[in-house]
């Protein structure tokens, strides 16, 4: 028997002339969780993905050796038989189709005759789905049912479901909780115990440091080094992956807080396939100027109603009044609400942020084009200026503007999503999980614009799950339980535990 | 229902085209003096629907159908459905096969593209000649092809005539016909003396390109239906005939006809046609062509108006 | 637990189908009103059920092309294509009428197959795959039949279109479909019971299986009435009832839903997305051999122009039951709601010698009428 | 830097455009061999050009449709009844020909309103609302024209169709193109060093304008050693020139592409989705206003056949041009050199007397070809 279960050698992959992966190793031994680290861009979706055979063999270089022996896998029916599964940093589900048929997606269970064993089928879904902590699912119901966080547990079991040597987890809990991502750390140990590998992939440094046995870290496609988890500490993981040092993950400046300027009253969002069900009920807050408010809250808590509801972006009934300045604005759409100076940057960046084939720089710009067209014609020259200076001022690595955006890392499509929607200078700024799949580098420098976008008196509302980040940068904090205002903190001596008890109080007891 | 008042269901091949719909209004008016009333159905050029519309004329209990059949040979099932119903079926103007029809009154398709072709003949008796067919996925297109064959076919074995090309023209449409002669004159160096066209709206589209080449009125070219801008541009010298079929007098024949059948009278016919079933009763009535010498021949039929050709 | 949601979301599709039922039958009454009480005779009826037959063959099979998020346009010209054929084999070779139907239905599944190959394992958008069928094959009809129609047929083909299944056949088959409707709900409560998951009231089923039963009485009734089930309608409501299994419950049939759903996903999960779909175009290859051999024994003839625009008639059928453009979502049942709506249009129309191109303007404009209240009332927004 | 990469990608979008010029080559070079020269004649040239100019407009405005992630199938009735309209109004009503011009125009604009109407806010799926538009705009025309064919239109309104321009106008305009786009060439230089930005090499302008001016000249020869430039392909030129530069440097060709990528971020961004997809179909029913003037100028009568299968043959040129199905990309240059390549196989296999059931296979194969060609050698996998 081989020493290690997965052995990477070598590996180059290129895309059109450009190596996301330049010559990585990553060897795995069986039972172990290796934690996969490195900045946004740095490749690390990708070098799974040649492992899993999203990129076939013969579409990269280099070699792997699977328990000893080398594995040529034309397709992820080879990898999985081969005992490999891998859970997407995207989500890979069928909207339509149930939560157990989810599940079984491409392993049916068959009665004789070729019909499907449905009763097979949900009794076993209904089991996984326990096991990754919801066990009150409905497994008969479709997947578009559910939010971010649900469906990715459901991924989470679809993958369980496949009886794994190595599991690769790409980024599972960036739209999971605390107490959920406890959850799936306490399921990764089980599954080491039983002898089950991981590698594990994410920007939530503390995770990795709890659970992983060793850490690679990789920049730019390279190898920085690999080493055991017990030699490592948090920031050094920070300093292989960035290059330099961060000191304080949230670089809090004092910044002066004016009058209220904005002012929600009574935002009620009504579900839209059960309009008896509020899913955000009578909410009122208001804003200052030149003030971060944090919106914290479990998932679910209807956050995400609540802001596109200001926004203009709530696709069923809503009602409220909102007051900007003391006027009362009538925001029946996103355009009402940028031309007013709100602007949102969505929580799905992939369906609601980015034009995927358009280029980065008319990405940038496409919120703002009237501006560059003085005639008739948009004047190019100052269009590609402006992009040029935004994608200077906010950092974002690309080679040119005018590569698609689709070509970016995560991240850095998050701050060209953020860089349009501050092009139109807008007085509020609405952010839906702004550092949602972010790397620690680049999230920095998202705090830092948000407190100069502050300091130079924009107001700022921020959706976030992660309460350190909450209580980082916000000045003053709201908390939201089942749709329902459930606290209103001035961010002093506020702790973590303050905010998860206010978010489930009158939560009847589980069980 | 009764026998005085019959009622007459009238299932058209496509009455988008201009002549149908004058079939359709001569009929109406003959049976309507004759006491009977008139259920109208057009198929649009679809064998599928035509058959539906029988169908239904059949479910509303009318006397007798009298059926302009899109095809000709698809309605053997459908009148079988008639018969058992007891209704007298006529196939007008072209005779329905292998189905069993009480009667059939014609101006016949393969005789008017003999006309087509021995009008082209009579002014270009010799030449290079095109022919230009209607829609390829229509069987009557074909009939008319092989009656323009009739006549064609001796004079190109004695070598007088040489077809230079031959198409067809998707759907009737002029348009196609335009491009088809364009590209044909291209071909050729214009070296065209007569197109055999099969029908007016056709022979419009070819007029209009043998015009942009100052070909118009050069060119021998045949037509049919003796559609208004036809007949038109057969006074203009453009188009060299068109075949008309004095519709007021089929279509009043036909009408009387299926009232007397109704009626248990005994009609009279000139003909006896055998459609692959039974010899069919046949009423065959001439075609005629139109050529700029007998125009005003429209005119006294009722056709059109002097005005009317004038363009007034 | 997990069923009483289920039950829910059953009610609303159901309700979805309601809808559909609920505009049949305002249709219905209104030209039954209008032409007398003649619309709704048992003979209309028959003749209703025969005329939407063809195209109902055709949307059953295109419901699953584009539920997997494709689309077919070839179909029309397939289905001439493949009926002249039947009509040439029959006609001029005089082959025994089974020999016919097995060549033909198996053309038409090799064309399904050639289709299914360039959208599939080609890439070739499936617009593109069609539009060059639709072309192709009716070209190939013209050479084949040399442009002209190729009849008589044999007076066994012509049953395929004409025939009637005997009054004791018929009430036998309703009778067998019964029992296997009881079996299998109460096969059905076993195996739940078994397996400890909710089982619904007995009240609940059985009131259901009344009414089902009613309902394939009164059908019955309606065609022996006049002559007994015409076998292109026996022909149809066996693919409804095959077609509808296949879709919810086979492993073939939930993949075509997953890859209309979320394509990469699905091919990501290790399901052989190309195989499926190249096999959904297959079906459609032999749903148009069906709807071809239909349509030559109808016209007792093959003609050259058969089919033309029965891509659309499909297409349309398909949409107004309910299936999404964009794949993912649709039923068999729903689609031939859809064709049977189109075809009441028709037969009423024609029936009250409505002018024909008032039958477009009227066509058109229910067409868009009804997807426009399919939108508006659904609960997608 | 920067343009460096952004030269880079222009040429493999010129290349795929290069794929397409090749394509034609080939096709032309075939069928002048063929036809012993007669194919590649300024007479045939100038012949082929004006009959791909209808479906060219139709093109034209489908490319900006289906770059919307939209369809319209209406758009061949359409045409046929706006041109029927023409010829009416110019027949029957003996309007000036600028009156009828504009009045059928205007009702152009209007339909298409009214069918952006149901698409953008009404959320009908457009391949709906278009076979909606389909039925109910051909069933307008039979009643209008009550079916007969509308004849013969003033000799104004044929020039429209079968006129060409003086020889010289037809250089003077050319000679206007010319100096235009030496002026833009250097004012945009002129722009990028004010603003610090790259600027290319003169030579490389230079030759890039030496090109244009040759290919400019050689189409000018070419048409004027017939009878000069054809009114419908002028009109064609300048819908291709303005259209060109509203895709790529106005607001509103520049949203319609992000529409076709992403309609829901495209909204969240502010963009008034709604009102762009409605000018998108205002400006469809003006190109069918255009090519139904063009249809009824050329034939000089309105027809009621007029445009049949037209949306077929304007959605094939968008795709074999590059199209995207899926929406977000395409050029209005690659559509008409697919119009041309469609045009170009009819136009030579009618003059070589092909059998209309081969032009059929010939046509179909051609397309699926083409598309084939095209996914395999695209770089996007
Ligand atoms: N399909 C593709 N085509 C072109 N470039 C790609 C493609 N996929 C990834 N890349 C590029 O390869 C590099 C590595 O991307 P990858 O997704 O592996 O990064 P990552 O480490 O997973 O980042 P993140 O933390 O944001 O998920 C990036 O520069 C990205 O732009
Ligand atoms: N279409 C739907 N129908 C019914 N319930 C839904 C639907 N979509 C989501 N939900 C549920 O509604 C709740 C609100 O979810 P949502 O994710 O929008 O809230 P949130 O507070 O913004 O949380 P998150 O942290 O995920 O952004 C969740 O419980 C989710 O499962
Ligand atoms: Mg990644
Ligand atoms: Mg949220």
């Amino acid at each position: 028997m081989a020493e290690y279960l997965l052995e990477m050698r070598g590996i180059v992959k290129e895309f059109s002339g450009v190596k996301a992966v330049d010559g990585i190793d990553l060897k795995v031994r069986r039972g172990e969780v290796m934690a996969l680290c490195g900045e946004n861009g740095a490749g690390k979706s990708t070098l799974v993905k040649v492992l899993s055979a999203v990129y076939p063999y013969g579409t990269w270089d280099g070699t792997i050796l699977w328990e000893g022996r080398e594995l040529k896998a034309s397709s992820i029916r080879d990898t999985e038989r081969a005992g490999i599964v891998i859970i997407h940093q995207e989500l890979m589900l069928v909207p339509q189709l149930s939560v157990a048929e989810n599940i079984f997606l491409g392993h049916e269970p068959t009665l004789p005759g070729g019909l499907i064993d449905f009763e097979t089928m949900y009794s076993r879904a209904a089991q996984l789905m326990a096991e990754v902590g919801m066990p009150q699912i409905k497994t008969a119901l479709p997947v578009s049912y559910f939010g971010g966080g649900q469906q990715q547990l459901i991924e989470i079991a679809k993958a369980l479901n496949k009886n794994a040597k190595l599991l690769i987890l790409d980024e599972p809990s960036s739209s999971l909780t605390k107490s959920e991502i406890d959850g799936l750390l306490r399921l990764i140990d089980g599954l080491r115990a039983k002898g089950t590998a991981c590698v594990y992939i994410s920007h939530k440094l503390e995770e990795v440091a709890a659970i992983a046995d060793r850490v690679t870290v990789i920049r730019d496609g390279t190898l920085v080094g690999t080493a055991p988890m017990a030699d490592l500490s948090v920031d050094e993981i920070i300093r292989m992956m960035v290059g330099r040092e961060i000191k304080n993950l949230y670089p809090r400046e004092p910044h002066p807080v004016g009058d209220v300027i904005f002012e929600a009253r009574g935002i009620t969002c009504y579900d839209i396939d059960n309009p008896a069900h509020k899913r955000v009920d009578n909410v009122s807050f208001t804003l200052r100027h030149g003030e971060i408010l944090g919106i914290a809250g479990l998932i679910g808590a209807g956050r995400t109603e609540l802001v596109s509801a200001l926004f203009g972006a709530y696709p069923g009934r809503s009602e409220g009044e909102i007051r900007l300045d003391g006027e009362v604005l009538r925001i029946s759409s996103p355009r009402a609400a940028v031309a007013k100076g709100i602007c949102m940057v969505p929580e799905d960046r992939k369906h609601h942020g980015i034009v995927p084939q358009m280029a980065i720089g008319h990405n940038i710009t496409l919120s703002t084009l009237p501006r560059f067209a003085p005639s008739l014609l948009i004047n190019e020259e100052v269009e590609l200026q402006a992009m040029l200076e935004e994608i200077r001022r906010l950092g974002i690595k690309a080679g040119s503007p005018a590569l698609p955006i689709s070509s970016l890392s995560g991240g850095n499509q998050q701050k060209a999503v953020i860089s349009k929607m501050l092009m139109p200078l807008p007085r509020i700024l609405i952010l839906d999980e702004p550092t949602r799949g972010v790397d620690v580098g680049a999230k920095y420098e998202i705090y830092k614009l948000m407190f100069e976008l502050a300091r130079q008196g924009m107001s700022i509302i921020m959706v976030s799950s992660e309460l350190p980040e909450i209580l980082g940068i916000s000045d003053r904090v709201l908390v939201m339980g089942e749709g329902q205002l459930r606290g209103d903190f001035i961010n002093e001596s506020l702790t973590q535990e303050k905010i998860l008890a206010a978010a489930i109080t009158q939560l009847p007891l589980a069980g | 229902a009764d026998q005085a008042h019959p009622k007459i269901g009238f299932s058209i091949d496509d009455l988008r085209l201009e002549r149908w719909a004058r079939d359709r209004d001569y009929f109406i008016e003959a049976a309507k003096t004759l006491g009977a009333t008139v259920d109208v159905q057009s198929a649009d050029a679809n064998e599928q629907r035509q058959i539906s519309q029988i169908e239904n004329l059949i479910s509303k209990k009318v006397d007798a159908i009298v059926i302009v059949p899109f095809n000709s040979k698809v309605l053997t099932n459908v009148i079988a459905e008639a018969k058992k119903a007891n209704i007298k079926v006529v196939s007008y103007d072209r005779l329905i096969l292998n189905a069993d029809v009480d009667a059939y009154i014609s101006f016949d398709n393969e005789r008017v593209g003999e006309i087509q072709a021995q009008g082209v003949v009579k002014v270009k008796p010799k030449g290079n000649y095109y022919l230009l067919g209607g829609a390829p996925t229509d069987n009557n297109a074909k009939l008319l092809r092989n009656g323009q064959l009739k006549v064609l076919q001796p004079l190109i074995d004695k070598g007088d005539i040489k077809v230079v090309g031959s198409q067809w023209v998707k759907e009737w449409n002029p348009t196609e016909a335009l491009q088809i002669v364009e590209n044909a004159l291209t071909a050729n160096d214009n070296k065209i003396d007569a197109i055999v066209a099969s029908n007016d709206a056709t022979a419009g589209g070819a007029i209009q390109a043998l015009s942009a080449q100052g070909l118009a009125g050069k060119v021998a070219i045949s037509g049919q239906d003796a559609d208004l801008a036809a007949i038109q541009r057969v006074n203009a010298g453009t188009q060299t005939l068109s075949v008309y079929k004095p519709l007021k007098l089929i279509a009043s024949e036909a009408a009387k006809l299926s009232v007397q059948l109704v009626r248990g009278e005994k009609p009279t016919y000139n003909n006896k046609l055998d459609n692959g079933m039974k010899p069919v009763d046949s009423l065959l009535l001439t075609p005629t062509p139109i050529t700029k010498e007998n125009v005003s021949l429209l005119i006294k039929d009722g056709f059109f108006t002097q005005q009317q050709i004038d363009g007034k | 637990m997990i069923f009483a949601f289920k039950r829910l979301k059953d009610v609303f599709s159901r309700y979805k189908i309601l809808t559909l039922l609920l505009a049949i039958s305002v249709i219905w009454g209104l030209f039954t009103y209008m032409t007398g009480g003649d619309f709704l005779t048992p003979r209309n009826f028959s003749n209703l059920l025969r005329q939407m037959a063809i195209t109902g063959m055709l949307a059953a099979g295109m419901v699953f092309v584009i539920i997997a998020g494709e689309i077919d346009l070839s179909v029309g010209s397939l289905l001439g294509l493949l009926g002249g054929i039947a009509a040439i084999l029959d006609l001029r070779f005089h082959l025994p009428i089974v020999v016919t139907l097995m060549l033909v239905i198996g053309l038409g599944g090799l064309i399904g197959l050639a289709n299914g190959y360039w959208v599939a394992y080609q890439r070739v958008p499936s617009f593109i795959v069609g539009l060059a069928g639709l072309m192709a094959f009716r070209g190939i009809l013209l050479g084949v039949t040399d442009g002209s129609t190729v009849a008589p047929v044999s007076g066994a083909l012509v049953l395929v279109g004409q025939g009637y299944l005997p009054f004791l056949v018929g009430k036998g088959l309703a009778g067998v479909l019964f029992v296997l409707l009881v079996w299998t709900t109460f096969r059905s409560r076993k195996r739940h019971r078994a397996l400890l998951l909710h089982v619904p009231p007995l009240w609940q089923d059985l009131t259901k299986l009344v009414g089902t039963g009613a309902i394939i009485a009164g059908f019955i009734t309606m065609f022996d009435a006049y002559r007994g089930v015409p076998i292109p309608v026996l022909i149809l409501l066996l693919i409804l009832g095959l077609f509808s299994i296949m879709a919810n419950r086979t492993v073939f049939g939930r993949r075509i839903y997953a890859i209309g759903g979320n394509l990469e996903a699905t091919r990501l999960s290790g399901v052989n997305v190309q195989q499926v779909k190249l096999l959904i175009f297959v079906l459609m290859g032999v749903m148009c051999a069906f709807a071809g051999i239909t349509t030559t024994a109808r016209l007792a003839a093959g003609s050259p122009s058969a089919g033309s625009l029965g891509e659309l008639d499909a297409i349309a059928s398909c949409i107004i039951g309910g299936t999404s453009m964009r794949g993912g979502s649709g039923t068999v049942f729903g689609a031939l709601i859809g064709a049977l709506i189109m075809a009441s249009l028709d037969n009423g129309m024609s029936m009250l010698d409505v002018d024909n191109f008032w039958q477009m303007i009227v066509k058109g404009a229910i067409l868009l009428l009804a997807v426009w209240l399919d939108v508006t009332t659904g609960s997608k927004r």
